[in-house]
């Protein structure tokens, strides 16, 4: 049991926002629902006792999700409201990075490929003058498409886009030569299925 | 004393002389050049295929192994000189090599510390930073470190891809295992009802994967069964039109759903 | 102290892989980096003594990240699509071992080392962001410096540069007789000379 509760939380911890089913427990951990239920209910009732713990589990529509513990709700602001905070900066970047090399690229796309919402980090970019409108994206809604602008080259330092350095997917080392990235090939594929 | 290796097995001219002092037994710092040039030769010969490139490479070394071996010939002075000598001059022709053999062989084996840090790393995992956005201010969405660069953004996007690996499998691989006619049924029976019970045949099939749309098909077959749902034409090539039978779901009803 | 563990756990958990500095710490819940240390050491000790958990505390170049409990690797790998395509080749890893302990260094250095060509190894760090230009070189040419980055600590499991592993040589070094010192001056010697 409590080695089943450490395999949970280990699991909930690294599928973050995304969190896991049930049924994806099952299927991971290869134990049946009721003493994944069971364990769940452990794990909670440890949280919520211990006061040392700062997670909690959420069961959303049958998701299963680890998040900070609500009382600490506090804290978890002044860090949002810290400008040393990495994390916006970190979404911004990850962001151009996205753009920069995908260009032109829809909000919707940037946020499949990122897997979080995006709104916060394109407003920066543009309001920052890195990224701009290049036009419109065919089919219903015209999403706006995205790409980068001169002021981008200027401050970091590029002449053009070519300029940029190569992704890894477009990098061959010598010895991985066909077992390159499987998740980045079909990443591409899925990308140029999108854009036909 | 020959054997076969394969070149390419090689990270150059001194890994390839490493790896043939290391097999003849040989002494590093006191290298007989005549017996390591001619097993180095043999080795060039035996490349079958190579680039151009990585080919001078190999030559240049060849031609330098020459070089110091006929130096070693050459009488420095007058008289006879013991090796011992030789060395305590510092002036051995096989010097420089040593110390390149040497140095290279160090970042060799911290390569392979590298490889085993690697192995550990890959250990443990690490979660994407909670999506706080709800709780910033507007004020703040002009943030942005003005001294970041290229680089900066090509590790973030690495850190993206690294976190990626484990969300690609949970989205594909095992929703789709999970997808079960007896869902799929349910889901279509939802969608109708958020549609005021009619909708479009087309309207049922957003996600283009293919083990998705065989499921969801199968499902609108075993709801036309059950008589939950009827399916209808206006015009020849005109989409099916998919109206609601019934008003409310009851899961007792799925016992018998084959799976 | 509780409370703090609590509020630690909590904020670790939000930053996910960015992590907190022991500065970022400090600033957000307004305590000494003394009490810090203490309660992320009690953590640790928690996390490491109690059966139900599946997290640990790592420092990650130079922040504070939970991770997941290593005896939970085998079933979170189960998540991962392909788990060896991760792995670089030997000349990559050679490339970066020179690069880590003798940054800043020129890819003509680099590869006097190896002797080899080097730059498709280059290219593959540059383009998985282990390495990155630090700078350019005095003298013609201007060459580029090359230094690796935080993602290199990050992929590596290190905190910084000072906890890489000890040269092979520079461990041998303190009972050997002096005969490698004799090469390794002049060998240093000639490269100092080159570097001029």
């Amino acid at each position: 049991m409590k080695q089943l509760m450490s395999k949970i939380e280990s699991l909930l911890f690294v599928t973050g926002d995304d969190g896991l089913t049930i049924k994806q427990l099952e299927i991971i951990t290869e134990e049946h629902s009721k003493d994944l239920i069971g364990a769940i209910k452990a794990l909670q009732n440890d949280y919520a006792s211990s006061g040392i713990r700062g997670i909690e589990i959420k069961e959303l529509a049958g998701t299963y999700q680890l998040i900070s513990k609500k009382e600490n709700a506090e804290i978890i602001q002044k860090l949002v409201e810290n400008p040393t905070n990495q994390s916006l900066s970190q979404a911004s970047l990850e962001t151009l990075a996205i753009i920069a090399y995908k260009q032109p690229i829809t909000r919707i796309e940037v946020e499949d490929l990122r897997g979080v919402k995006s709104e916060r980090p394109l407003h920066t970019l543009v309001a920052k003058g890195l990224i701009h409108e290049v036009g419109r994206a065919e089919g219903t809604g015209r999403a706006i498409l995205y790409g980068t602008t001169n002021e981008f080259l200027n401050a970091f330092g590029l002449m053009n886009l070519q300029e940029l350095p190569p992704l890894p997917d477009e990098v061959v080392d010598s010895e991985d030569d066909g077992q390159t990235d499987l998740f980045m090939t079909k990443f591409q594929e899925t990308f140029r299925d999108q854009q036909d | 004393m020959s054997y076969k290796v394969r070149l390419e097995a090689f990270e150059g001219p001194l890994d390839l002389l490493l790896h043939l002092i290391h097999r003849l037994e040989i002494d590093i710092y006191d290298i007989p050049m005549a017996e390591l040039t001619v097993q180095y030769m043999d080795h060039i010969r035996a490349m079958q295929v190579m680039e151009l490139n990585e080919a001078s490479e190999y030559l240049v070394m060849a031609a330098s192994l020459l070089a110091i071996k006929s130096k070693m010939l050459l009488p420095i002075h007058e008289g006879e000189v013991d090796d011992l000598d030789l060395q305590m001059e510092g002036q051995d022709p096989r010097d420089e090599l040593v110390s390149r053999l040497i140095e290279y062989k160090k970042y060799k084996e911290a390569a392979e510390t590298f490889q085993e840090l690697e192995q550990t790393r890959a250990q443990y995992f690490t979660r994407p930073p909670s999506d706080l956005t709800d709780l910033q201010h507007i004020s703040q969405l002009s943030f942005f470190d003005d001294s970041l660069n290229v680089y900066d953004m090509l590790g973030a996007f690495q850190k993206m891809l690294r976190r990626n690996v484990l969300k690609a499998p949970l989205t594909t691989k095992i929703a789709r295992q999970e997808l079960s006619v007896k869902d799929q049924m349910q889901s279509v029976f939802h969608t109708l009802k958020k549609r005021g019970g009619r909708c479009s045949f087309s309207d049922l099939f957003p996600v283009h994967d293919k083990t998705t749309l065989v499921v969801t098909f199968l499902s609108i077959l075993e709801l036309m069964k059950r008589q939950y749902i009827t399916v209808s034409q206006q015009n020849n090539f005109e989409d099916l039109d998919v109206q609601l039978l019934i008003e409310k779901w009851e899961d007792e009803s799925l016992e018998t759903v084959d799976e």
